[in-house]
């Protein structure tokens, strides 16, 4: 049971959370100018690192807000803004 | 009657009380405070069942949950399978049994009850030994918020059994007076009886409290989240590998000294002592001293310690050193060892000596239990000095010591224990200080002599030297798992199947690795040991599944109508969490019955439903327009104040996923409905779009859903019904058209009434606040009693929509639709640039001309209803499998106004099929269907205005 | 010797296989020693003729997924993409024992896949209706015809949501799955196919596009052909190559118990509910529960599945409620959006890719070794394989499981 | 317009939480038809502080923090959103007041009276209660009075208010769909008090 350090809440357990995976993927400025190949990209495929992920999450179960964290894939550790330091054990 | 065995005074037993239980059919006599094993041993029964694979007799071997033999079945008060004899407490009226092989299961429901509590400390401490007890009370006197759990049903953990004094007085002084203290101490919660199984993410441990076979809650599971972690979980002793090491009456050392201590009972009359170590000493002196007849310590090592030598000197108890165990006689029950001294390089082979003895007892050492440190990310090292694996690296938050970091002394415990406790409180923000620890005798320590394989001991006995007893595994069959060609520590495990028994390898876990590292001629440590996954002790399904039962398994949700919906007894329908009136039956009807029933009264006269559960967002800010431009397929910016439109949400990947009105409630405010099951991830879909999107768009989202309680009300009588309820909406097709919406009054409340349809009729949708649903609801019924009007539910609306071809998102689709797959192009907007799925509809797969249609299908007349799922194949005839499918049955019914079975379907290239047979394959029959438009009844769209 | 019932399971053979130091170059190697390398190098070998072989293992042979799983067998998928593959797998399982000439303990005791909503019924039917017409045997069962199956299940109408019924598919069941994995390295091993434990690939050789061979912690490997039989470490070793991959690795976990009287004659799975349930030969349960929701490479879950999973568990079988959790464990499974595999060619020549197979990899291990054979022997796809190409993620056509058949494992 | 109503959510477990209540321990009961108004506004935003002169407090700005005026209680509901409750009739004021004070600025004011109900649980045995279904640390010492958090209490999502931190006493917002749910939910949890 993760705890998952939301912005504004505090640490929360993870079961208040809704997973988002890769976090910075944005939409297409013009989807309708990609090519099929590259709208497939933007779909369907994402980083799926074992080590730091950059991810994203949504605080469900309280304030709603999405927010960007990241955690170490092998570990569950995760660290915010640049710190090299996890917030959680 | 006193068992024979039982001392006559000691131990900390309540002889006021004594308790009567059965076991393997004999009645006997224990006293409360009894463990089941200690209640047999005190009645001189050592052999509690026969072994699993070779039926050999086996007896009680340990004194806690390690104990790998002595597996019983409870039979009452309650079936439970595979308790241990030595953690079951004894009760009156016990019944149990041995149990080598398979547990039962109780036939009858479980009648207890078990739950869960969350809790959050500063510093936990698993274990209450002499180092969790010092570690707490250091901790607590900082004032942090502390919890110590402990399996045992009491606390002082290796100090209840030992008979040591502390500061010269019996350690029981120390524990009461320390557990007392605990007690007292604001923020500290004590645990006796609870076992720490778990090790999660961040410092999440998992607890499972035993709090009586009679407390009203069973068993209670503990969340606890802490944020330092004292691991003082102590160590197990390790037993010995040599030929018939698994006679009954073989027990490891220091639980005989348990048992005496304890529970004072003597474990036998005459014993050899067979150890690698130290400890086993102790053992020996005070079972001497309780009156048992020591033949011999047996010592591997070439030299004992000085100290224990003198106290068995004194004793006249003989020390054989350099020398082993290297065989037992007996059938039910050791009664013999063979001694033989241990080979060396210049030594010629002897004959074995035989000494008689009704108890061996066997020590190979003390294995700190590194379980929860492991499952905590913790990597642990094999300690040569030690020979056992020990804690290697200090995970964040979580601390070992005292056994379970390798110190065995009790004074090492306390003073490690006392500041393990002072750190961890410190490391929690607290001022701590050690707390004072008493004085604990100690002496010098001769080093243990890891031993794995007796050397000398010929490898034709390996089929009698066990390594795992409860999986009756032994050292010849991991000589054929080496033999086969494996070298893995894992594969090695899975041939054997050591390690995987109840007890998951306390015993036996390491002792595999020695003997493993031995026969491949490699170290120890280069075997390693296989993962420590949770549950560290087994843990009951029930215990885990706590309140979570029947009605409480998931949240039951229902509408402020639903009081009137049971006084109907009408049967519901589970849609996602909500129950939902599947149909209102009247005496003697079925379901059929009651549906056509239900639909003719909407078609001719009027019907009320209960649309409450319909998700409901208030969507407003000065983006709001641009914003559902966006996520709707069609175009919300253009809907003018007071109008409806139906809109279509999809998925990036073009395929629909939900559904709803869109409803203009001012220049920057819109009202949209979502499908009752889709509704929080429809929002929470919009926020993610919204916040990390396009946070540009200045548009805020509100979960209204609860807040109004909604009525539809259909059928070409519903103005007239609900002309008597209202006086100021003027209900004219002109004042009031379709699809649009306006504020009034209904039955004397507040509410907004709306003009759209899902049958296809005349109908209004009322909304009004949740406190007022019910009255509004019956007041409208009874308005419309005249008109017979006809509560519907689930099934009715669902009959009324598919004769007008709407889909219901979920059933006609299913993931893989799109808004065109559906014949709603009219729904995609060719005027906006983008919206979420647009660009998916130009991908090959999607422009397709033999995509899956929505169409509708019409069986013969006279047919019954084709089932939904049913598939749909173009022959008259099965060819061989596999056969083509060209789609199947989506939605099917009779419909009461065509008086005969019609369906929509999904079917390839449906829309250039119309008026084509196919075949719907029912069972093993080919039922013919004929392709049609989706629209049934009223093509044409006249009765929507009445 | 009186052997009590759960004693024990039937005897490996005398000898397995050997532990060689790698060549230093190969026609194939195959990354990843599960039960897929090993399922596809035996048929390579016994189909291709193509012995000179190497499956390079990171770990202990067969130790990932392979030996995490719950090991039922079942191939009742919804679309004929899938249904085609996997039934292809359960024909090569009824003769597999014998092929082998090894215990595998296939057991067709079936699988029921409950249906608990209006919905969960018509998606069943639909699925037992595809079925039937794909040649596989399927039945929809309403819940009196459920409780006869598994008289232990609760079909009362009590349940917070009622059994409505269960698709029934009796040649599914369960096997053990380490005697499958050691069964296929038994037959290799006397192929003279060469298994490579505790190597660790790092990195590819390459000539532009074309691959030449693997760097792994035992050197460099040189190789005809690369075939990836990774699971969820695909992408570890793709993202080297810029290849990426449409996959994300998450924690799916299982428990078992202790051994217990049979009770349970079949094999439960209820997706709406989130667990399934067999009891294994040995007389222990075998439970598992969904996928826990983020990405990881852990090899551990969360602990409130768990909780979830044994609620289910208890709620559909009353007499589990003192049964013991005795091992909770998890894999790492690598899931596609569409919730189908990827089995075929890459943009790199003589590298071929199998991935993606989420929860469904166990049942699919035959299946997966003769199609992927196939397609690296011949340098394309088998028919049965074609559709799990990449390009479908572009073109639009998924094989989408999840999205409509709603029945994962 | 002040108007009479109808049925409250938790009208028909009025006696389970009454039955659930032990004299001494713990005190159940719904707290009924309370004005609630959600109001989305940038907290930096002009129309923020005119809304906090107009309802005679700042808006808080620290997350979980709850203001108090003689009438309202305003819960920190997220960054840019709170929850106004009032007492029962008061939302259409409500809603006037924070309507004007916005004036032409981006914001939103929402009545969702209907959309939750509250459950009062007081006394020495709440926090224990509470924690049987709810992860929250609900120590003294980590929530304390006019404290709030959104979070989940069994398998419900709520709003939790610290009214009082020494009887103690919280409030439970809890959506009307899943109050009954709820209510026996808390009937059950509770139900090891009465023996």
């Amino acid at each position: 049971m993760m705890l998952i350090p939301c912005p504004w809440c505090g640490p929360r357990n993870e079961t208040e959370f809704h997973y988002g995976g890769q976090a910075d993927v944005s939409y297409p400025a013009e989807p309708q100018q990609l090519s099929d190949a590259d709208w497939a990209r933007f779909l369907f495929y994402r980083a799926n690192p074992k080590g730091i992920f950059t991810e994203r999450w949504n605080h469900q179960a309280g304030c709603r807000r999405w927010f960007t964290i990241r955690r170490d894939t092998t570990t569950n550790e995760i660290f915010q803004d640049d710190s090299h330091e996890a917030v959680t054990r | 009657m006193t068992g024979e065995y039982r001392l006559a005074e000691g131990g900390r037993i309540n002889r006021d009380r004594p308790v009567r239980f059965r076991f393997d059919g004999h009645d006997y006599e224990g006293f409360d405070g009894d463990t089941l094993a200690s209640a047999l041993l005190s009645n001189g029964v050592h052999q509690v069942g026969t072994s699993i694979r070779y039926g050999r007799p086996r007896g009680i071997a340990s004194a806690g949950p390690e104990e790998p033999n002595a597996l019983v079945q409870i039979e009452e008060p309650f079936p439970e399978p595979m308790l241990t004899a030595t953690t079951v407490e004894l009760r009156d009226g016990l019944v149990a049994s041995s149990l080598p092989g398979q547990g039962r299961l109780a036939t009858e429901p479980d009648p207890a009850r078990y739950d869960a509590i969350n809790a959050h400390c500063d510093v936990l401490i698993v274990g209450a030994g002499p180092t969790g007890l010092a570690a707490a009370l250091s901790a607590a006197r900082s004032g942090a918020r502390v919890i110590i759990a402990d399996a045992d049903t009491e606390f002082g953990g290796s100090l209840l059994g030992s008979g040591e004094a502390l500061d010269h007085a019996p350690a029981g002084r120390w524990i009461d007076r320390v557990t007392a203290e605990l007690r007292d101490t604001p923020d500290v919660t004590v645990l006796p009886h609870t076992t720490v199984f778990g090790r999660y993410d961040d410092n999440y441990l998992v607890a499972v409290e035993h709090r009586g076979e009679d407390a009203f809650t069973r068993q209670r599971t503990w969340h606890i989240r802490a944020r330092e972690v004292v691991l003082a979980t102590g160590s197990h002793e390790r037993p010995l590998v040599f030929p018939g090491n698994d006679r009954p009456g073989t027990m490891l050392a220091t639980s005989a000294r348990t048992y005496v201590h304890r529970y004072g009972v003597l474990p036998g009359r005459r014993a050899v002592v067979f150890t690698t170590n130290d400890s086993a000493y102790a053992a020996a002196i005070d079972l001497h001293d309780a009156g048992v007849e020591i033949a011999a310590v047996v010592d591997v090592r070439p030299v004992a310690t000085t100290l224990w030598t003198a106290r068995c000197v004194e004793r006249g108890i003989q020390i054989l050193t350099s020398c082993a165990v290297t065989g037992t006689s007996g059938t039910d029950r050791v009664s013999g060892a063979q001694i033989s001294p241990v080979p060396s390089a210049d030594s010629a082979p002897t004959v074995p000596s035989e000494l008689d003895c009704d108890l061996l007892l066997v020590s190979g050492g003390w294995n700190p239990a590194v379980h929860l440190h492991s499952q905590a990310r913790g990597t642990v090292r094999y300690s040569e000095e030690i020979g056992a694996l020990v804690p290697d690296s200090t995970p964040r938050g979580v601390r070992s010591v005292g056994a379970a970091a390798g110190s065995f002394t009790t004074g090492e415990c306390l003073r490690t224990g006392s500041e393990a406790g002072r750190d961890a409180a410190r490391e929690a923000g607290f001022g701590a200080d050690t707390a004072e620890v008493p004085g604990a005798p100690s002496g010098p320590v001769t080093p243990p002599q890891p031993t794995w394989l007796l050397p000398g001991v010929p490898a034709e006995s390996g089929d009698e030297q066990f390594v795992d007893l409860a999986r009756d595994a032994t050292v010849a069959d991991v000589r054929k798992a080496v033999g086969a060609g494996m070298s893995s520590v894992e594969h090695i495990k899975r041939f054997t199947t050591i390690g995987t028994a109840h007890d998951q390898g306390k015993t036996s876990g390491l002792l595999s690795s020695g003997v493993i590292a031995e026969l491949l001629g490699v170290e120890v440590a280069q075997v390693g040991a296989t993962t420590f996954r949770p549950p560290y002790a087994p843990v009951a399904f029930a215990a885990l599944a706590g309140r979570d039962r029947g009605d409480l398994y998931d949240p039951v949700r229902v509408t402020a109508m639903h009081d009137w919906h049971l006084t109907q007894d009408c049967p519901f329908e589970n849609v996602g969490q909500w129950k939902r009136p599947w149909y209102y039956p009247q005496p003697g009807e079925d379901m059929d019955s009651a549906v056509l029933r239900e639909c003719h009264a909407v078609r001719t006269g009027v019907g009320m439903q209960d649309v409450s559960t319909l998700g409901k967002i208030d969507v407003q800010g000065p983006d709001a327009a641009e914003f559902l431009d966006l996520v709707y397929t069609n175009k919300m910016s253009t809907l003018k104040v007071g109008r409806i439109r139906y809109g279509l949400m999809c998925h990036a990947d073009g395929m629909v996923f939900d559904d709803g009105t869109v409803m203009r409630t001012g220049e920057h405010r819109y009202l949209i409905s979502t499908t009752s099951g889709g509704a929080a991830g429809v929002l929470e879909w919009l926020e993610d779009w919204l916040q990390t999107e396009w946070p540009h768009l200045q548009v805020h989202l509100t979960s209204v859903t609860e807040h109004w309680a909604t009525i539809a009300l259909a059928g070409p009588r519903s103005r007239e019904v609900l002309a008597r309820v209202t006086s100021d909406i003027d209900l004219d097709n002109d004042a009031f058209p379709f699809m649009s919406w306006t504020d009034g009054t209904v039955a004397g409340k507040a509410a907004r009434v709306c003009r759209i349809s899902f049958s296809g009729e005349l109908a209004f949708e009322i909304n009004v606040p949740w406190w007022h649903g019910r009255e509004v609801w019956e007041a409208l019924y009874q308005a419309g009693s005249d008109q017979d009007i006809t509560p519907y539910g689930t099934e009715t609306m669902h009959v009324l929509r598919a004769e007008k071809g709407f889909p219901i998102v979920g059933q006609d689709t299913d993931g893989t639709v799109t808004p065109h797959d559906l014949g709603m192009s009219w729904a995609v907007s060719k005027k906006k640039d983008d919206f979420l799925g647009m660009r998916s509809f130009s991908r090959a797969d999607t422009v397709r001309s033999d995509r899956k249609h929505l169409v509708g299908l019409l069986p013969p007349a006279d047919s019954a209803v084709v089932p939904e799922g049913t598939q749909l194949v173009e022959l008259a005839e099965l060819p061989e499998p596999p056969v083509p499918m060209l789609g199947h049955i989506t939605s099917s019914y009779r419909s009461a106004a065509l008086d005969r079975p019609f369906a929509l379907a999904l079917v390839k290239s449906g829309r250039d099929r119309i008026g084509q047979t196919i075949y719907g394959h029912v069972g093993d029959r080919l039922v013919p269907v004929e392709i049609t438009e989706p629209v049934f009844y009223d093509k044409e769209g006249n009765r929507r205005d009445g | 010797m009186p052997r009590t019932p759960g004693a024990d399971l039937p005897d490996h053979p005398d000898w397995l296989w050997n532990s060689p130091e790698p060549k230093r170059s190969y026609d194939v190697v195959i990354v990843g020693g599960g039960g897929h390398g090993l399922a596809t190098a035996y048929y390579l070998a016994v189909n291709h003729g193509i012995t000179n072989m190497a499956v390079l293992e990171s770990g202990w042979l067969a130790g990932g997924n392979m030996a995490r799983n719950t090991t039922i067998i079942r191939s009742n998928y919804l679309w004929d993409e899938s249904a085609g593959l996997y039934e292809h797998a359960m024909k090569l399982w009824e003769g597999l024992e014998d092929e082998l000439d090894y215990p595998l303990l296939f057991s067709q005791r079936g699988v029921l896949n409950l249906a608990h909503s209006l919905q969960d019924v018509r998606d069943s039917k639909r699925r037992v209706g595809a079925n039937r017409l794909n040649g596989i045997d399927a039945e929809w069962l309403d819940a009196d015809q459920v409780a006869e199956i598994c008289p232990i299940l609760n079909t009362s109408e009590d349940l917070r949501y009622p059994v409505l019924g269960a698709t029934w598919q009796p040649r599914a069941g369960i096997a053990k799955h380490d005697h499958v994995a050691w069964g296929f390295a038994r037959a290799l091993d006397r192929m003279g196919v060469d298994l490579v434990q505790n190597c660790q690939v790092t990195g590819f050789d390459r000539i532009g596009d074309r691959i030449t061979g693997v760097r792994t912690t035992r050197g460099d490997i040189a190789a005809g052909k690369v075939a990836l039989a990774a699971a969820g470490s695909t992408s570890v070793l793709t993202d080297e190559l810029g290849l990426a991959l449409p996959i994300q690795s998450h924690p799916l976990q299982a428990l078992v118990s202790e051994l217990l009287e049979p009770v349970h004659p079949t094999v439960v799975m209820s997706n709406a509910v989130h667990v399934y349930v067999s009891q294994a030969h040995k007389g222990e349960l075998v439970l598992g529960a969904g996928i826990d929701s983020y990405n990881s490479y852990g090899q551990r879950g969360a602990f409130h599945t768990i909780e979830r999973e044994l609620t289910a568990a208890v709620e559909l079988f009353p007499m589990f409620s003192r049964a013991h959790v005795l091992r909770t464990w998890a894999g790492v499974v690598d899931v596609t959006p569409d919730a189908s595999a990827i089995m075929g060619l890459t943009p790199f020549e003589n590298l071929y890719v199998n991935c993606g197979w989420g929860t469904g990899g166990f049942k699919a291990t035959p299946g997966v070794g003769w199609c992927y054979a196939h397609t690296i022997a011949h340098d394309e796809p088998h028919p049965l394989n074609a559709p799990f190409n990449l390009d479908r993620f572009t073109t639009g056509a998924l094989v989408d499981e999840h999205g409509a058949a709603g029945v994962a494992h | 317009m002040a108007e009479l109503h109808g049925e409250s959510p938790l009208a028909a477990r009025t006696e389970t939480l009454a039955d659930s209540s032990v004299p001494g321990a713990l005190q159940l009961s719904e707290v009924a038809f309370t004005a609630q108004v959600a109001l989305r506004v940038d907290p930096k935003s002009p129309a923020a502080e005119r809304i906090g002169t107009a309802v005679g407090t700042m808006l808080p700005n620290q997350p979980g923090q709850v203001a108090r005026t003689e009438q309202l209680q305003i819960l920190w509901m997220g960054p840019d959103e709170w929850l106004l409750v009032g007492p029962e009739g008061s939302a259409e004021r409500i809603q006037a007041t924070l309507t004007e004070a916005l004036g032409e600025e981006h914001g939103s004011v929402v009545d969702v009276s209907g959309n939750r109900t509250i459950v009062e649980v007081t006394g020495p045995k709440s926090r224990e209660l509470l924690a049987k279904g709810c992860a929250l640390d609900l120590h003294r010492r980590s929530f304390a009075s006019d404290q709030c958090a959104q979070t989940l209490l069994a398998r419900a999502g709520v709003v939790l208010l610290c009214r009082d931190t020494e009887r103690p006493s919280f409030w439970i917002f809890v959506r009307a769909s899943f109050a009954r749910y709820l209510a026996d939910w808390l009937a059950d949890a509770a139900a090891e008090y009465r023996v």
